[in-house]
Protein backbone atom coordinates (compact mmCIF):
# COMPACT_ATOMS: atom_id res chain seq x y z
CA UNK A 1 0.00 0.00 0.00
CA UNK A 2 2.66 2.11 0.78
CA UNK A 3 4.45 1.36 -2.26
CA UNK A 4 0.70 2.87 -4.21
CA UNK A 5 1.53 5.82 -2.29
CA UNK A 6 4.46 6.42 -3.47
CA UNK A 7 3.60 5.44 -7.12
CA UNK A 8 0.82 7.86 -6.73
CA UNK A 9 3.04 11.06 -5.76
CA UNK A 10 5.33 10.35 -8.57
CA UNK A 11 2.78 10.86 -11.24
CA UNK A 12 1.30 13.63 -9.19
CA UNK A 13 4.51 15.49 -9.53
CA UNK A 14 5.41 14.14 -12.81
CA UNK A 15 1.97 15.32 -14.29
CA UNK A 16 2.27 18.58 -12.25
CA UNK A 17 4.99 19.73 -14.10
CA UNK A 18 4.31 18.52 -17.64
CA UNK A 19 1.11 20.83 -17.20
CA UNK A 20 3.12 23.65 -15.91
CA UNK A 21 6.11 23.27 -18.55
CA UNK A 22 3.23 23.41 -21.03
CA UNK A 23 1.23 26.02 -20.43
CA UNK A 24 3.87 28.41 -19.22
CA UNK A 25 7.29 27.51 -21.22
CA UNK A 26 6.75 29.45 -24.74
CA UNK A 27 9.76 30.97 -25.74
CA UNK A 28 12.91 28.68 -27.17
CA UNK A 29 15.24 31.72 -27.67
CA UNK A 30 16.78 30.98 -24.53
CA UNK A 31 17.78 28.20 -22.34
CA UNK A 32 17.04 29.19 -18.79
CA UNK A 33 13.68 30.00 -17.77
CA UNK A 34 12.83 33.84 -18.16
CA UNK A 35 11.48 35.54 -15.58
CA UNK A 36 7.91 35.82 -16.93
CA UNK A 37 8.04 31.72 -17.44
CA UNK A 38 9.40 31.35 -13.87
CA UNK A 39 6.53 33.22 -12.67
CA UNK A 40 3.88 31.63 -14.30
CA UNK A 41 5.45 28.15 -13.33
CA UNK A 42 5.14 29.66 -9.38
CA UNK A 43 1.46 30.32 -9.97
CA UNK A 44 0.23 27.49 -12.14
CA UNK A 45 2.33 25.33 -9.12
CA UNK A 46 0.63 26.66 -6.28
CA UNK A 47 -2.91 27.12 -8.07
CA UNK A 48 -2.59 23.00 -9.29
CA UNK A 49 -2.24 22.11 -5.75
CA UNK A 50 -5.16 24.00 -4.39
CA UNK A 51 -7.13 23.44 -7.51
CA UNK A 52 -6.41 18.83 -6.85
CA UNK A 53 -7.18 19.50 -3.16
CA UNK A 54 -10.53 20.66 -3.80
CA UNK A 55 -11.38 17.86 -5.99
CA UNK A 56 -9.86 15.51 -3.58
CA UNK A 57 -11.45 16.76 -1.09
CA UNK A 58 -15.76 16.68 -2.86
CA UNK A 59 -13.95 13.06 -4.23
CA UNK A 60 -13.23 11.98 0.03
CA UNK A 61 -16.72 13.08 0.31
CA UNK A 62 -18.51 11.49 -2.17
CA UNK A 63 -16.49 8.19 -1.30
CA UNK A 64 -16.91 8.04 2.87
CA UNK A 65 -20.38 6.44 2.30
CA UNK A 66 -19.00 3.31 -0.22
CA UNK A 67 -15.87 3.27 1.99
CA UNK A 68 -17.69 3.03 5.03
CA UNK A 69 -19.69 -0.26 4.10
CA UNK A 70 -16.43 -1.61 2.90
CA UNK A 71 -14.64 -1.42 5.82
CA UNK A 72 -17.03 -3.16 7.71
CA UNK A 73 -17.29 -6.16 5.55
CA UNK A 74 -13.80 -6.34 5.84
CA UNK A 75 -13.77 -5.98 9.88
CA UNK A 76 -16.67 -8.29 9.64
CA UNK A 77 -14.79 -10.85 7.53
CA UNK A 78 -11.73 -10.56 9.69
CA UNK A 79 -13.66 -11.37 13.02
CA UNK A 80 -15.24 -14.71 11.70
CA UNK B 1 -10.95 -27.29 1.49
CA UNK B 2 -11.08 -26.60 5.01
CA UNK B 3 -12.68 -23.75 6.64
CA UNK B 4 -9.64 -21.74 7.67
CA UNK B 5 -8.86 -21.89 4.05
CA UNK B 6 -11.71 -21.09 2.72
CA UNK B 7 -11.56 -17.88 5.14
CA UNK B 8 -8.54 -17.28 3.74
CA UNK B 9 -9.58 -17.08 0.16
CA UNK B 10 -12.39 -15.11 1.02
CA UNK B 11 -10.02 -12.20 2.32
CA UNK B 12 -7.81 -12.56 -0.08
CA UNK B 13 -10.69 -12.10 -2.62
CA UNK B 14 -11.86 -9.11 -0.85
CA UNK B 15 -8.17 -7.75 -0.61
CA UNK B 16 -8.20 -7.99 -4.49
CA UNK B 17 -11.11 -6.54 -5.11
CA UNK B 18 -10.33 -3.74 -2.68
CA UNK B 19 -6.59 -3.24 -4.82
CA UNK B 20 -8.66 -2.95 -8.34
CA UNK B 21 -11.37 -0.70 -6.92
CA UNK B 22 -8.68 1.76 -5.75
CA UNK B 23 -6.62 1.31 -8.89
CA UNK B 24 -10.21 2.38 -10.60
CA UNK B 25 -11.18 4.80 -8.12
CA UNK B 26 -7.29 6.38 -8.62
CA UNK B 27 -7.77 6.32 -12.51
CA UNK B 28 -11.01 8.05 -12.17
CA UNK B 29 -9.85 11.15 -9.94
CA UNK B 30 -7.18 11.63 -12.59
CA UNK B 31 -9.52 11.73 -15.39
CA UNK B 32 -11.43 14.04 -13.17
CA UNK B 33 -8.49 16.42 -12.31
CA UNK B 34 -7.77 16.56 -15.77
CA UNK B 35 -10.90 17.62 -17.26
CA UNK B 36 -12.28 19.87 -14.68
CA UNK B 37 -8.77 21.78 -14.85
CA UNK B 38 -9.79 21.91 -19.09
CA UNK B 39 -13.26 23.18 -18.15
CA UNK B 40 -12.81 25.72 -15.39
CA UNK B 41 -8.82 26.42 -15.20
CA UNK B 42 -7.91 29.23 -17.73
CA UNK B 43 -4.08 28.89 -18.63
CA UNK B 44 -3.03 32.24 -17.83
CA UNK B 45 -2.04 32.14 -14.55
CA UNK B 46 -2.62 35.05 -13.62
CA UNK B 47 -2.65 34.58 -9.61
CA UNK B 48 -1.87 32.05 -7.44
CA UNK B 49 -4.90 31.88 -6.07
CA UNK B 50 -8.06 29.58 -6.89
CA UNK B 51 -10.81 32.69 -7.04
CA UNK B 52 -14.49 32.63 -6.65
CA UNK B 53 -15.44 31.86 -10.23
CA UNK B 54 -13.11 28.84 -10.12
CA UNK B 55 -13.79 27.12 -7.28
CA UNK B 56 -17.71 27.22 -8.02
CA UNK B 57 -16.91 25.88 -11.29
CA UNK B 58 -14.97 23.36 -9.44
CA UNK B 59 -17.10 22.29 -7.47
CA UNK B 60 -19.93 21.93 -10.27
CA UNK B 61 -17.95 20.12 -12.97
CA UNK B 62 -17.55 17.42 -9.96
CA UNK B 63 -20.88 17.37 -9.78
CA UNK B 64 -21.63 16.96 -13.07
CA UNK B 65 -19.00 14.67 -13.57
CA UNK B 66 -20.41 12.46 -10.93
CA UNK B 67 -23.82 12.46 -12.67
CA UNK B 68 -22.74 11.44 -16.44
CA UNK B 69 -20.59 8.83 -14.70
CA UNK B 70 -24.01 7.39 -12.84
CA UNK B 71 -25.74 7.49 -15.95
CA UNK B 72 -23.77 5.75 -17.91
CA UNK B 73 -22.96 3.40 -15.72
CA UNK B 74 -26.82 2.75 -15.56
CA UNK B 75 -27.29 2.37 -19.36
CA UNK B 76 -24.13 -0.03 -19.54
CA UNK B 77 -25.70 -2.36 -16.65
CA UNK B 78 -29.01 -2.10 -18.84
CA UNK B 79 -27.09 -3.20 -21.93
CA UNK B 80 -25.58 -6.30 -19.80
CA UNK B 81 -28.43 -7.64 -18.23
CA UNK B 82 -30.49 -7.35 -21.91
CA UNK B 83 -27.23 -9.49 -23.50
CA UNK B 84 -27.55 -12.06 -20.08
CA UNK B 85 -31.32 -12.85 -20.72
CA UNK B 86 -31.06 -13.30 -24.46
CA UNK B 87 -28.20 -15.56 -23.56
CA UNK B 88 -30.11 -17.87 -20.73
CA UNK B 89 -33.36 -17.51 -23.17
CA UNK B 90 -30.70 -19.19 -25.66
CA UNK B 91 -29.36 -21.50 -23.22
CA UNK B 92 -33.04 -22.74 -22.81
CA UNK B 93 -34.20 -22.98 -25.83
CA UNK B 94 -30.93 -25.20 -26.82
CA UNK B 95 -31.22 -27.38 -23.71
CA UNK B 96 -35.32 -28.70 -24.94
CA UNK C 1 -7.39 -13.55 -17.64
CA UNK C 2 -10.90 -12.62 -16.36
CA UNK C 3 -8.81 -10.44 -14.12
CA UNK C 4 -7.92 -8.95 -17.63
CA UNK C 5 -11.27 -8.67 -18.53
CA UNK C 6 -12.80 -6.96 -15.65
CA UNK C 7 -9.74 -4.64 -16.25
CA UNK C 8 -10.68 -3.71 -19.69
CA UNK C 9 -14.24 -3.11 -19.04
CA UNK C 10 -13.95 -0.86 -16.44
CA UNK C 11 -11.04 1.13 -18.51
CA UNK C 12 -14.04 1.29 -21.83
CA UNK C 13 -16.19 2.49 -18.83
CA UNK C 14 -14.34 5.52 -17.49
CA UNK C 15 -13.01 6.10 -20.98
CA UNK C 16 -16.32 6.50 -22.06
CA UNK C 17 -17.20 8.67 -19.32
CA UNK C 18 -14.57 10.95 -19.70
CA UNK C 19 -15.45 11.21 -23.08
CA UNK C 20 -18.90 11.90 -22.94
CA UNK C 21 -18.63 14.43 -20.30
CA UNK C 22 -15.37 16.49 -22.45
CA UNK C 23 -17.64 16.53 -25.34
CA UNK C 24 -21.75 17.34 -23.80
CA UNK C 25 -20.93 19.18 -20.26
CA UNK C 26 -20.07 22.74 -21.77
CA UNK C 27 -22.49 24.85 -18.87
CA UNK C 28 -20.79 25.27 -15.89
CA UNK C 29 -24.28 28.03 -14.05
CA UNK C 30 -25.57 24.50 -12.99
CA UNK C 31 -24.82 22.05 -10.45
CA UNK C 32 -26.67 18.87 -12.47
CA UNK C 33 -26.83 18.29 -16.18
CA UNK C 34 -28.68 20.28 -18.39
CA UNK C 35 -31.54 18.14 -20.32
CA UNK C 36 -28.89 19.74 -23.84
CA UNK C 37 -26.30 17.88 -21.71
CA UNK C 38 -28.40 14.77 -20.59
CA UNK C 39 -29.47 14.07 -24.36
CA UNK C 40 -25.94 14.67 -25.59
CA UNK C 41 -24.72 12.50 -22.83
CA UNK C 42 -26.82 9.44 -24.21
CA UNK C 43 -26.38 10.08 -27.58
CA UNK C 44 -22.85 10.28 -27.34
CA UNK C 45 -22.75 6.84 -25.22
CA UNK C 46 -24.80 4.87 -27.59
CA UNK C 47 -22.79 6.15 -30.70
CA UNK C 48 -19.75 5.69 -29.00
CA UNK C 49 -20.65 1.77 -28.33
CA UNK C 50 -21.73 0.82 -31.87
CA UNK C 51 -18.27 2.95 -33.32
CA UNK C 52 -16.33 0.73 -30.71
CA UNK C 53 -18.16 -2.87 -31.52
CA UNK C 54 -17.22 -1.55 -35.04
CA UNK C 55 -13.65 -1.20 -34.63
CA UNK C 56 -13.57 -4.31 -32.70
CA UNK C 57 -15.28 -6.58 -35.50
CA UNK C 58 -11.96 -4.80 -37.96
CA UNK C 59 -9.75 -5.81 -35.79
CA UNK C 60 -11.18 -9.58 -34.78
CA UNK C 61 -11.34 -9.84 -39.01
CA UNK C 62 -7.61 -8.29 -39.04
CA UNK C 63 -6.20 -11.06 -36.49
CA UNK C 64 -8.15 -13.78 -37.03
CA UNK C 65 -5.29 -15.61 -38.89
CA UNK C 66 -2.81 -14.41 -36.82
CA UNK C 67 -4.64 -15.86 -33.55
CA UNK C 68 -5.49 -19.33 -35.63
CA UNK C 69 -1.68 -19.89 -35.99
CA UNK C 70 -0.75 -19.41 -32.48
CA UNK C 71 -3.55 -21.30 -31.13
CA UNK C 72 -2.09 -24.38 -33.40
CA UNK C 73 1.46 -23.79 -31.74
CA UNK C 74 -0.22 -23.68 -28.37
CA UNK C 75 -1.94 -26.96 -28.60
CA UNK C 76 1.31 -28.28 -30.73
CA UNK C 77 2.88 -27.57 -27.21
CA UNK C 78 0.44 -28.93 -25.03
CA UNK C 79 -0.02 -31.98 -26.51
CA UNK C 80 4.00 -33.36 -26.84
CA UNK D 1 17.17 -29.31 -16.99
CA UNK D 2 14.55 -32.31 -17.34
CA UNK D 3 12.49 -33.02 -20.39
CA UNK D 4 9.59 -31.97 -18.02
CA UNK D 5 11.13 -29.00 -17.21
CA UNK D 6 12.18 -27.74 -20.67
CA UNK D 7 8.29 -28.63 -21.62
CA UNK D 8 7.32 -26.51 -19.17
CA UNK D 9 9.82 -23.65 -19.67
CA UNK D 10 9.07 -23.68 -22.97
CA UNK D 11 4.68 -23.42 -22.81
CA UNK D 12 5.27 -20.82 -19.77
CA UNK D 13 7.48 -18.62 -22.09
CA UNK D 14 4.40 -19.29 -25.24
CA UNK D 15 2.38 -17.87 -22.09
CA UNK D 16 3.87 -14.48 -21.81
CA UNK D 17 4.91 -14.00 -25.13
CA UNK D 18 0.96 -14.27 -25.49
CA UNK D 19 0.44 -12.19 -22.71
CA UNK D 20 2.74 -9.53 -23.89
CA UNK D 21 1.20 -9.54 -27.28
CA UNK D 22 -2.64 -9.34 -25.54
CA UNK D 23 -1.48 -6.28 -23.70
CA UNK D 24 0.27 -4.79 -27.33
CA UNK D 25 -2.98 -5.22 -28.73
CA UNK D 26 -5.48 -4.05 -26.23
CA UNK D 27 -3.06 -0.96 -26.47
CA UNK D 28 -3.23 -0.71 -30.38
CA UNK D 29 -7.03 -0.93 -29.87
CA UNK D 30 -7.43 1.63 -27.81
CA UNK D 31 -4.67 3.92 -29.73
CA UNK D 32 -7.28 3.35 -32.53
CA UNK D 33 -10.75 3.89 -30.88
CA UNK D 34 -9.58 7.25 -29.96
CA UNK D 35 -7.78 7.93 -32.78
CA UNK D 36 -10.86 6.91 -35.57
CA UNK D 37 -13.50 8.99 -33.37
CA UNK D 38 -11.04 12.11 -33.60
CA UNK D 39 -10.88 11.62 -37.61
CA UNK D 40 -14.31 10.34 -38.19
CA UNK D 41 -17.10 11.33 -35.35
CA UNK D 42 -18.06 14.93 -34.77
CA UNK D 43 -18.68 15.90 -31.56
CA UNK D 44 -22.16 16.98 -32.12
CA UNK D 45 -23.79 13.99 -31.45
CA UNK D 46 -27.21 15.24 -33.25
CA UNK D 47 -28.72 10.97 -33.60
CA UNK D 48 -27.87 8.24 -31.77
CA UNK D 49 -26.51 5.99 -34.73
CA UNK D 50 -23.53 5.54 -36.50
CA UNK D 51 -24.82 6.95 -40.08
CA UNK D 52 -23.44 5.58 -43.19
CA UNK D 53 -20.73 8.33 -43.95
CA UNK D 54 -19.12 7.85 -41.17
CA UNK D 55 -19.27 4.12 -40.73
CA UNK D 56 -17.57 4.17 -44.31
CA UNK D 57 -14.84 6.63 -42.68
CA UNK D 58 -14.52 4.33 -39.89
CA UNK D 59 -13.68 1.41 -42.14
CA UNK D 60 -11.37 3.47 -43.87
CA UNK D 61 -9.71 5.25 -40.85
CA UNK D 62 -8.70 1.27 -39.51
CA UNK D 63 -7.87 0.02 -42.72
CA UNK D 64 -4.82 3.22 -42.99
CA UNK D 65 -4.01 2.73 -39.42
CA UNK D 66 -3.05 -0.80 -40.39
CA UNK D 67 -0.81 0.28 -43.24
CA UNK D 68 0.69 3.34 -41.48
CA UNK D 69 1.60 0.63 -38.29
CA UNK D 70 2.86 -2.39 -41.38
CA UNK D 71 4.89 0.67 -42.88
CA UNK D 72 6.31 1.77 -39.69
CA UNK D 73 7.18 -1.80 -38.65
CA UNK D 74 9.10 -2.68 -42.11
CA UNK D 75 11.05 0.32 -41.15
CA UNK D 76 12.45 -0.38 -37.65
CA UNK D 77 12.65 -4.25 -38.55
CA UNK D 78 15.30 -2.53 -41.53
CA UNK D 79 17.04 -0.63 -39.00
CA UNK D 80 17.39 -3.03 -36.56
CA UNK D 81 18.78 -5.24 -38.74
CA UNK D 82 21.29 -2.73 -40.23
CA UNK D 83 22.21 -1.98 -36.43
CA UNK D 84 22.77 -5.98 -35.83
CA UNK D 85 24.92 -6.42 -38.99
CA UNK D 86 27.10 -3.18 -38.18
CA UNK D 87 27.60 -4.89 -34.78
CA UNK D 88 28.31 -8.13 -35.81
CA UNK D 89 30.86 -6.84 -38.36
CA UNK D 90 32.53 -4.63 -35.59
CA UNK D 91 32.11 -7.74 -33.20
CA UNK D 92 34.22 -9.74 -36.50
CA UNK D 93 36.49 -7.01 -36.31
CA UNK D 94 37.56 -7.13 -32.83
CA UNK D 95 38.09 -10.73 -32.82
CA UNK D 96 40.74 -10.81 -35.44
CA UNK E 1 14.71 -6.41 -16.99
CA UNK E 2 14.87 -7.46 -21.19
CA UNK E 3 11.30 -7.80 -20.15
CA UNK E 4 11.20 -3.98 -19.67
CA UNK E 5 13.15 -3.52 -23.02
CA UNK E 6 10.51 -5.36 -25.13
CA UNK E 7 7.55 -3.59 -23.70
CA UNK E 8 9.32 0.15 -24.20
CA UNK E 9 10.10 -0.36 -27.32
CA UNK E 10 6.76 -1.82 -28.29
CA UNK E 11 6.20 1.46 -26.71
CA UNK E 12 7.79 3.41 -29.02
CA UNK E 13 6.64 1.88 -32.16
CA UNK E 14 2.94 2.25 -31.20
CA UNK E 15 3.53 5.68 -29.88
CA UNK E 16 5.36 6.14 -33.24
CA UNK E 17 2.13 4.69 -36.03
CA UNK E 18 -0.59 6.71 -33.58
CA UNK E 19 1.61 9.87 -34.05
CA UNK E 20 2.48 9.92 -37.55
CA UNK E 21 -1.32 8.53 -38.35
CA UNK E 22 -2.47 11.34 -36.64
CA UNK E 23 -0.58 13.87 -38.47
CA UNK E 24 0.04 12.24 -41.68
CA UNK E 25 -3.92 10.19 -42.34
CA UNK E 26 -6.38 13.34 -43.59
CA UNK E 27 -7.91 11.97 -46.51
CA UNK E 28 -10.42 9.08 -45.71
CA UNK E 29 -12.13 9.35 -49.49
CA UNK E 30 -9.72 5.87 -49.42
CA UNK E 31 -8.94 3.14 -48.04
CA UNK E 32 -5.09 3.08 -48.65
CA UNK E 33 -2.87 5.56 -48.32
CA UNK E 34 -2.31 8.20 -50.48
CA UNK E 35 1.53 9.19 -51.97
CA UNK E 36 1.07 12.25 -50.27
CA UNK E 37 -0.04 10.59 -46.95
CA UNK E 38 2.71 7.60 -47.86
CA UNK E 39 5.99 10.29 -47.95
CA UNK E 40 4.39 12.12 -44.86
CA UNK E 41 4.31 9.10 -42.82
CA UNK E 42 7.91 8.02 -43.92
CA UNK E 43 9.03 11.56 -43.40
CA UNK E 44 7.69 11.53 -40.00
CA UNK E 45 8.95 8.12 -39.07
CA UNK E 46 12.24 9.57 -39.71
CA UNK E 47 12.44 12.63 -37.84
CA UNK E 48 10.90 11.19 -34.96
CA UNK E 49 13.71 8.74 -35.00
CA UNK E 50 16.43 11.72 -34.96
CA UNK E 51 14.45 14.07 -32.50
CA UNK E 52 13.90 10.92 -29.91
CA UNK E 53 17.66 9.93 -30.61
CA UNK E 54 18.44 13.82 -29.20
CA UNK E 55 16.05 13.93 -26.50
CA UNK E 56 17.85 10.17 -25.04
CA UNK E 57 21.36 11.85 -25.59
CA UNK E 58 20.29 14.90 -23.51
CA UNK E 59 18.54 12.81 -21.09
CA UNK E 60 21.70 10.50 -20.87
CA UNK E 61 24.11 13.06 -20.44
CA UNK E 62 21.40 14.23 -17.61
CA UNK E 63 21.76 11.11 -15.71
CA UNK E 64 25.02 10.06 -15.49
CA UNK E 65 25.93 11.76 -13.23
CA UNK E 66 22.99 10.24 -11.07
CA UNK E 67 23.57 6.67 -12.02
CA UNK E 68 27.16 6.83 -11.52
CA UNK E 69 26.29 7.20 -7.47
CA UNK E 70 23.72 4.62 -7.55
CA UNK E 71 26.00 1.96 -9.24
CA UNK E 72 28.34 2.57 -6.57
CA UNK E 73 25.97 2.51 -3.83
CA UNK E 74 24.58 -1.48 -5.22
CA UNK E 75 28.46 -2.14 -5.24
CA UNK E 76 29.06 -1.47 -2.16
CA UNK E 77 25.86 -3.11 -0.51
CA UNK E 78 26.84 -6.37 -2.85
CA UNK E 79 30.54 -6.32 -2.04
CA UNK E 80 29.44 -6.33 1.98
CA UNK F 1 16.66 -11.23 11.72
CA UNK F 2 19.84 -12.37 11.26
CA UNK F 3 23.17 -10.10 9.03
CA UNK F 4 22.47 -12.08 6.10
CA UNK F 5 19.17 -11.59 6.15
CA UNK F 6 19.29 -8.05 6.88
CA UNK F 7 21.89 -7.72 3.61
CA UNK F 8 19.37 -9.64 1.24
CA UNK F 9 16.96 -7.40 2.55
CA UNK F 10 18.23 -3.92 1.84
CA UNK F 11 19.63 -5.34 -1.51
CA UNK F 12 15.82 -6.32 -2.11
CA UNK F 13 15.08 -2.52 -1.00
CA UNK F 14 17.97 -1.28 -3.20
CA UNK F 15 16.29 -3.18 -6.07
CA UNK F 16 12.71 -2.28 -5.78
CA UNK F 17 13.61 1.61 -5.52
CA UNK F 18 16.02 0.91 -8.86
CA UNK F 19 12.67 -0.54 -10.23
CA UNK F 20 10.75 2.50 -9.27
CA UNK F 21 13.30 4.66 -10.58
CA UNK F 22 13.62 3.39 -14.14
CA UNK F 23 10.24 3.35 -14.49
CA UNK F 24 9.65 7.04 -13.05
CA UNK F 25 12.52 7.79 -15.66
CA UNK F 26 10.90 6.29 -18.61
CA UNK F 27 7.67 7.61 -17.85
CA UNK F 28 9.21 11.48 -17.96
CA UNK F 29 11.22 10.74 -21.09
CA UNK F 30 8.19 10.11 -22.47
CA UNK F 31 6.91 13.31 -21.18
CA UNK F 32 9.81 15.24 -22.38
CA UNK F 33 9.10 13.37 -25.56
CA UNK F 34 5.37 14.54 -26.16
CA UNK F 35 6.23 17.70 -24.75
CA UNK F 36 9.21 18.93 -26.92
CA UNK F 37 8.06 17.78 -29.78
CA UNK F 38 4.21 20.10 -29.37
CA UNK F 39 6.74 22.70 -28.80
CA UNK F 40 9.55 21.92 -31.63
CA UNK F 41 8.63 19.97 -34.29
CA UNK F 42 5.61 21.21 -36.99
CA UNK F 43 3.73 18.33 -38.49
CA UNK F 44 3.74 19.42 -41.83
CA UNK F 45 6.97 16.84 -42.03
CA UNK F 46 9.07 18.71 -45.48
CA UNK F 47 12.10 16.78 -44.82
CA UNK F 48 13.01 14.22 -42.96
CA UNK F 49 15.95 15.54 -40.96
CA UNK F 50 15.72 17.03 -37.85
CA UNK F 51 16.90 20.65 -39.08
CA UNK F 52 19.42 23.50 -37.62
CA UNK F 53 16.66 25.66 -35.93
CA UNK F 54 14.55 22.29 -34.55
CA UNK F 55 17.63 21.16 -33.44
CA UNK F 56 18.56 23.98 -31.61
CA UNK F 57 14.71 24.16 -29.82
CA UNK F 58 14.93 20.69 -28.57
CA UNK F 59 18.18 21.14 -26.50
CA UNK F 60 16.45 24.76 -24.90
CA UNK F 61 13.25 22.92 -24.19
CA UNK F 62 14.64 19.64 -23.01
CA UNK F 63 16.73 22.23 -20.20
CA UNK F 64 13.93 24.06 -19.86
CA UNK F 65 12.02 21.08 -19.19
CA UNK F 66 14.41 19.61 -16.50
CA UNK F 67 14.38 23.59 -14.11
CA UNK F 68 10.65 23.50 -14.02
CA UNK F 69 10.76 20.03 -13.09
CA UNK F 70 13.50 21.51 -10.85
CA UNK F 71 11.83 24.27 -9.54
CA UNK F 72 8.66 22.24 -9.07
CA UNK F 73 10.51 19.12 -6.94
CA UNK F 74 11.88 21.53 -4.38
CA UNK F 75 8.85 23.18 -4.03
CA UNK F 76 6.69 20.44 -3.22
CA UNK F 77 9.70 18.96 -1.05
CA UNK F 78 9.60 22.73 1.20
CA UNK F 79 5.70 21.81 1.69
CA UNK F 80 6.12 18.54 2.50
CA UNK F 81 8.81 19.73 5.04
CA UNK F 82 6.00 22.28 6.53
CA UNK F 83 3.25 19.74 6.91
CA UNK F 84 5.95 17.63 8.61
CA UNK F 85 7.10 19.90 10.93
CA UNK F 86 3.27 21.27 11.77
CA UNK F 87 2.71 17.45 12.37
CA UNK F 88 5.45 16.92 14.71
CA UNK F 89 4.62 19.98 16.64
CA UNK F 90 0.96 19.24 16.98
CA UNK F 91 2.27 15.63 18.35
CA UNK F 92 4.23 16.91 20.67
CA UNK F 93 1.38 19.08 21.91
CA UNK F 94 -0.64 16.36 22.18
CA UNK F 95 1.87 14.03 24.00
CA UNK F 96 2.25 17.14 26.97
Amino acid sequence: MEEKQVKDSLRLYHNLVERCFLDCANDFTTKTLTAKEEACVNKCCDKFLKYSARIGQRFAEQNTAMVDIQQQLISENASQ
Amino acid sequence: MSYFNQQQAASNQTFMQLEHEMEAMTDVFNKIISSCHTKCIPTKYSESDLNKAESVCVDRCFSKYMIVQQQIGSKLQELSQNVQEMNAEAAARASQ
